[in-house]
């Protein structure tokens, strides 16, 4: 599930700690890195991904705000004003809803409104998506919300090497970026060399998780890996599924995506987050007018329902898994139909 | 010397619009927090209103002691205790009519029973099989509420409703101290004292939100001294003394009722225990902390009270806690059965009416029910 | 532009006026209905369509609120979970964006979290759109983030007539509905008769503005009339141009848009909003998927750059115009070209 | 006699955690607006400032008229006019130091020509030419600001990260009456007040959010009443007295510096003109309100007290008159010329980098441009 190569001095690591690490990092190489959130501090996040912070760099590089989270980010921007890169933790998705006026309406237009005179270096991180049994209010997928939002960039990872090359250049970047954290891959396991980490991904390129001929499933976060499943269940029915793993949904690779179309001629995209007004759509529309007349059959979404986020009861239901990627696979119009 | 006689040729007027509209005395708290127990004012308690707070409160520690059990038997996804806040739970639950309403934030699962909910019902969000296990409008009661402080709006709402018709009702509203951080806390207040609205807030100040201690959270002499910011009067009391919270509680109701407008009442008080079952608070708090509040444990300042009112025997206590135990045994006993589920209801209540999307979606779903059933029932043959 | 016959007392009515002419007689029909907002009051609101209302129905029933968008909503919560059917003006659309958190956490998801027993009939009207020289914050288009929100019904209207019964129809609707007024259309005029009003449409159909055979310019709200502009326009080239007016976004009528693509076998989805991330995307997708053997080319978008919306001396470059929308329709392969 | 001291046997000590953080007795304002001018407190004033303050008024008064003036001839898209409120726009300007920042909200264009921008700079936003006519760095002038009350965590923020460089720069942040009841005014505030930011709220209380009076935004004694819920002194002022404006704002400036941490400070003034030029101020207020505050004119207080204390002839009055005229007719003539303006700049400061779509678009305008104007030159010929 990683594409770091295995080093003698690697071991096995969580994409939480490899997002420590990268946060670590971040504040090391750079002071004017500053982290913020709600319980970052002694706590080490309820995800447990600032562990240890505040212990190295002192309260004043990682702070335990007040409960308030427009008040986080709209202070966020402040310090970015003044030069500090902060990076913002959001405890869970449905939690960075009371900062989407802050997020809307300044941090995606300032550099814009400016001129470019007042860049806002500030990275977001939302854990997000469900499958961890999490109650209501606690499993939202809001890459929608994000990805209509000009000025954004919207990052995602998948592995733990990724998780700390994309923080890494989240962090980096001089334009404010959301960078979404698959909760359920937050304990995913990969080795990994924490003295040697994986090289800085750039941000906007997607990658080719798996080759195959068949067909594309176009995908990230959560849902990589499951694909990644799907695509090994496919080859029982003699299916051989590429599965593109974006990474980076603003800006998003039309050059990696329309490639692999362009190659398998059917396409599948798969996500967590509601399929209606989902990202899926976008996928779908951009891929099928760049490569209308390679493909062999509409390009198909599996994806949540259009529903609220189930209850942990009921969440398996919903989440797009295994067979219902294959039924979408067997959907494909491998006899011609027309 | 007012200003009107400072000067000579050029006297000017204040500004036009000035003039008080509230006199702020009378809306700021107390220097110290308000009790009972212990006090003079004890002895004007009512005997029966004791017993039945002792009873409602080692109900209450018996029923937060068996739902974190049942955490650990992993019957309930989750569950936020409110261990050492029983006093605050329970007044709130009594100083409310039947008629009122009552908004409680997520950890408020405990003034949800006192108030009268099947202690099973109350746990169906935590447990995970649906996101409320009630009828709100049934019971008078608002969904348990996780994102924080957005609730308090919900009352000021329904209140303001209630003044419209007319009918006495009032709403009570349950919130964290980190809760009063977010804008919806200063909202939900500021509309309730122009709309003067039937409503009470009641912010229990337990020192912790989540890790993070009181003094990370506001920089106020107390979140009382809130109140006077929006026109209302605010109250601190001492939070494990369930006599002194029912009698403020029920002050500030009947003073609502009465169309005098909203309350915001602080509670100060402990979280016994870890922020939830998944929490762990030595990472941000000592032991020893914990320790000094042992001694000031709703229960036991209470039982001390009746002890030395009399109002106690062996009797008493034995009864109040085999009741305690039979709410905890039947709550066991009905939360270890496995309830049953219907994925189709993943589709019933989004919508009044199931769009055609929605009924495409449930078609789908029920053939994928339909299919891993027969292979399921294939396998077994 | 109305589909209205004219009727003897039938007079020239704009449709801010239509709106607020749906307000009061939802309002004497219906003494549960409650208007609250911002300046709603004595002012009539900044565009005057709340106009009267306090006059006629007292203050308790039209109220102007205190400035909080966040607290306007949650107080509707209540008092639609009393009972009450309160009808919300965001003043524009980006002062909704702090209502967010009550919309998405609560509003959208209260029937469905007590199993059908508490509904909010809530109606919040959002006056969205460009167009009109406003300012920054004053002219987005932020329909995807609520099509993006399963529990919400997304209506707009094009028209005069659709003014008035779509609303009638979102307030007496037992869901709430995101009521998206496009801003440039206030000022619109059709012939009207206030005194016997259109009869109330009901949510989620889509209707044919203009048939036509060579394509389908699928479309909503502000971009109606610049559909229809174009559709005249385009008889010069030789091109017979339908257009499908959604009105409602979500339900979405497939049945409506399909029948029109598959019988024009060519599609473009015009809209204001940005492009990527936005409502074109769900709508060419799903339109794709349904027709996909019907479509000579891919469903192409016309929309909004991706890009904070301009300043009001460069909208003009920014709004799809008829010019872009022939271009994209010249671009919708009509000689074969696969 | 102390709880302590009231019973026999049982004596329960207070709530473990109960300490008083914060005296709240002197963070309350006192009852009456602070007024210099007409008081005794005038005397102390430097007649330099008095002459300056007077200056800017003026000008203010004059750009203010100039502004309205040029939306009737089409040039501004909108303008909210600051008449009346000259004293606080100049005030908030002239307390601060060169390196501090200003955070304005969209009523503030006087506060940041009164800073030093020039003129013509501070209306690109109203004119619609850009969103923000000017570096807010080398300024140090926060873009002016539409969602209201926005602005104010962004001061908080800036504000913190001087503190944590330890370079006393200060941030004053401008609000409204009608901003206050926002969500994010109460958490910039509380933010201000945990940190111990160096940061100055400015509240115009004017008596009106659009057509809003504050009777229907607050039901509190005073805006700075809200203070004390947060822990920071709130001080009143008569925001029509430029002497005590300046005073006021200075103090709290440099107690800010001194790391006294943060002030709110309530200005009572009046809106005199209409919200906007698009707003018509008769459907919601009556002229003899607005006529009641015509004698608290800002710079007729400031004139009265001058003639008073012979610090202003008439010769200082025409140069002071001429000066400002002077101002608006340079910026009425550089009003008067169209805006050269490049389309492709939309697509220019969206990212640092553009991304592939990006330009894509971008080639997409550039050619329908190109073709325009192939268009429009072949149809000159
Ligand atoms: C809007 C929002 N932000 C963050 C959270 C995550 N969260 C859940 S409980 C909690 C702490 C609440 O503290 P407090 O208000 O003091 O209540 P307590 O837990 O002490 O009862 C946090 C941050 C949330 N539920 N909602
Ligand atoms: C978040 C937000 N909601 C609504 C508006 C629309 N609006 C613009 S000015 C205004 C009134 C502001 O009143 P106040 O804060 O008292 O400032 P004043 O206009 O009196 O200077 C309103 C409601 C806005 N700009 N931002
Ligand atoms: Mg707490
Ligand atoms: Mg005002």
């Amino acid at each position: 599930m990683t594409t770091v190569a295995a080093k003698p001095a690697t071991k096995p690591a969580t994409m939480a700690q490899a997002l420590g690490r990268a946060l670590r990092d971040s504040m090391a190489e750079d002071p004017s890195v500053h982290v913020l959130g709600e319980d970052v501090g002694a706590l080490g996040g309820v995800f447990r991904v600032t562990d240890g912070l505040t212990a190295e760099f002192g309260e004043d590089r990682c702070t335990d705000t007040p409960l308030a989270e427009a008040g986080i980010l709209g202070t966020a921007v402040g310090m970015a004003m003044y030069g500090l890169r902060p990076v913002v933790e959001m405890q869970f998705d449905a939690f960075a809803y009371p900062a989407f006026e802050q997020l809307l309406s300044h941090v995606a237009k300032m550099r814009n409104r400016t001129r470019g005179t007042m860049p806002l270096p500030i990275t977001v991180r939302v854990p997000y998506g469900g499958g961890i049994g999490g109650v209501e209010h606690h499993s939202d997928s809001s890459e929608a919300y994000y990805m209509a939002t000009p000025g954004l960039h919207v990052v995602t990872p998948a592995t733990v090497a990724d998780a700390y090359g994309l923080l890494r250049a989240s962090i980096a970047s001089d334009d404010p970026v959301v960078f979404l954290e698959p909760k359920r891959l937050y304990w995913s396991k990969a080795d990994w060399n924490p003295e040697a980490p994986s090289p800085v991904e750039p941000i906007g390129r997607a990658v080719v998780r798996r080759p195959g001929r068949s067909a594309t499933l176009i995908t990230y976060g959560p849902s990589v890996p499951v694909c990644l499943e799907a695509a090994e269940a496919a080859r029982a029915e003699g299916w051989d599924l590429e599965v593109v793993d974006l990474r980076s949904l603003v800006p998003f690779d039309d050059e990696t995506v329309a490639a692999s179309v362009r190659r398998t001629g059917r396409a599948v995209v798969v996500h967590e987050s509601n399929g209606f007004g989902g990202p899926g759509g976008e996928i779908a529309a951009r891929v099928t007018e760049r490569c209308f007349h390679h493909l062999e059959a509409p390009v198909l979404r599996v994806a949540g329902f259009d529903i609220p986020y189930p209850p942990p009861m009921l969440e398996k239901h919903h989440l797009p898994g295994v067979d219902r990627i294959l039924d979408a696979v067997a959907r494909l119009q491998w006899e011609a139909e027309s | 010397m007012t200003v009107m006689e400072q000067r000579g040729a050029y006297r000017p007027t204040p500004p036009p619009a000035w003039q008080h509209r509230t006199d702020p005395a009378p809306l700021l708290p107390d220097p110290e927090p308000y009790r009972v127990l212990g006090t003079e004012a004890a002895a004007k308690a009512d005997p029966g209103l004791l017993r039945r707070l002792y009873a409602e409160l080692v109900r209450g520690r018996r029923y937060n002691t068996q739902a974190t059990a049942l955490t650990k038997q992993g019957r309930l996804a989750v569950y936020p205790s409110s261990t050492g806040q029983e006093a605050c739970e329970v007044a709130a639950a009594l100083a409310l009519e039947e008629r009122d309403w009552l908004f409680p934030s997520y950890r408020d699962t405990l003034a949800v029973v006192a108030r009268g909910l099947d202690p099973a019902h109350a746990l169906t969000l935590l447990r995970g099989d649906w996101h409320t296990g009630y009828d709100p409008r049934e019971h008078r009661i608002a969904p348990l509420s996780t994102p924080l402080a957005t609730q308090l709006p919900h009352a000021v709402g329904l209140a303001h409703a209630a003044r419209l018709k007319g009918d006495g009702v009032v709403a009570l509203a349950m919130v964290g101290d980190g809760g009063t951080s977010e804008g919806d806390f200063h909202e939900a207040l500021n509309f309730a004292a122009v709309w003067q609205a039937p409503v009470v807030f009641l912010v229990q100040n337990n020192g912790f939100a989540i890790s993070v201690p009181l003094a990370k959270q506001t920089a106020a002499p107390s979140l009382a001294h809130k109140a006077v910011g929006y026109g209302m009067p605010g109250r601190l009391v001492d939070g494990n003394d369930a006599a002194a919270m029912h009698e403020v509680l029920s002050e500030a109701v009947s003073r609502a009722r009465r169309g005098g407008g909203p309350t915001l009442v602080e509670a100060v008080t402990y979280r016994m225990e870890a922020h939830t079952n998944a929490d762990d608070a030595t990472r941000y708090r000592h032991d020893a902390e914990v320790d000094a509040w042992r001694d000031h444990d709703p229960i036991l300042l209470l039982e001390r009270e009746m002890a030395e009112r009399g109002l106690l025997d062996d009797d008493e206590k034995r009864r109040v806690g085999e009741d305690a135990e039979a709410m905890a045994a039947d709550l066991r006993t009905r939360m270890n059965q496995d309830p049953v589920l219907d994925p189709m209801d993943l589709f019933s209540h989004v919508y009044a009416e199931q769009t055609t999307q929605l009924r495409e979606q449930a078609a789908q779903l029920r053939a994928e029910l339909e299919a891993a059933s027969e292979e399921a029932g294939e396998e077994a043959r």
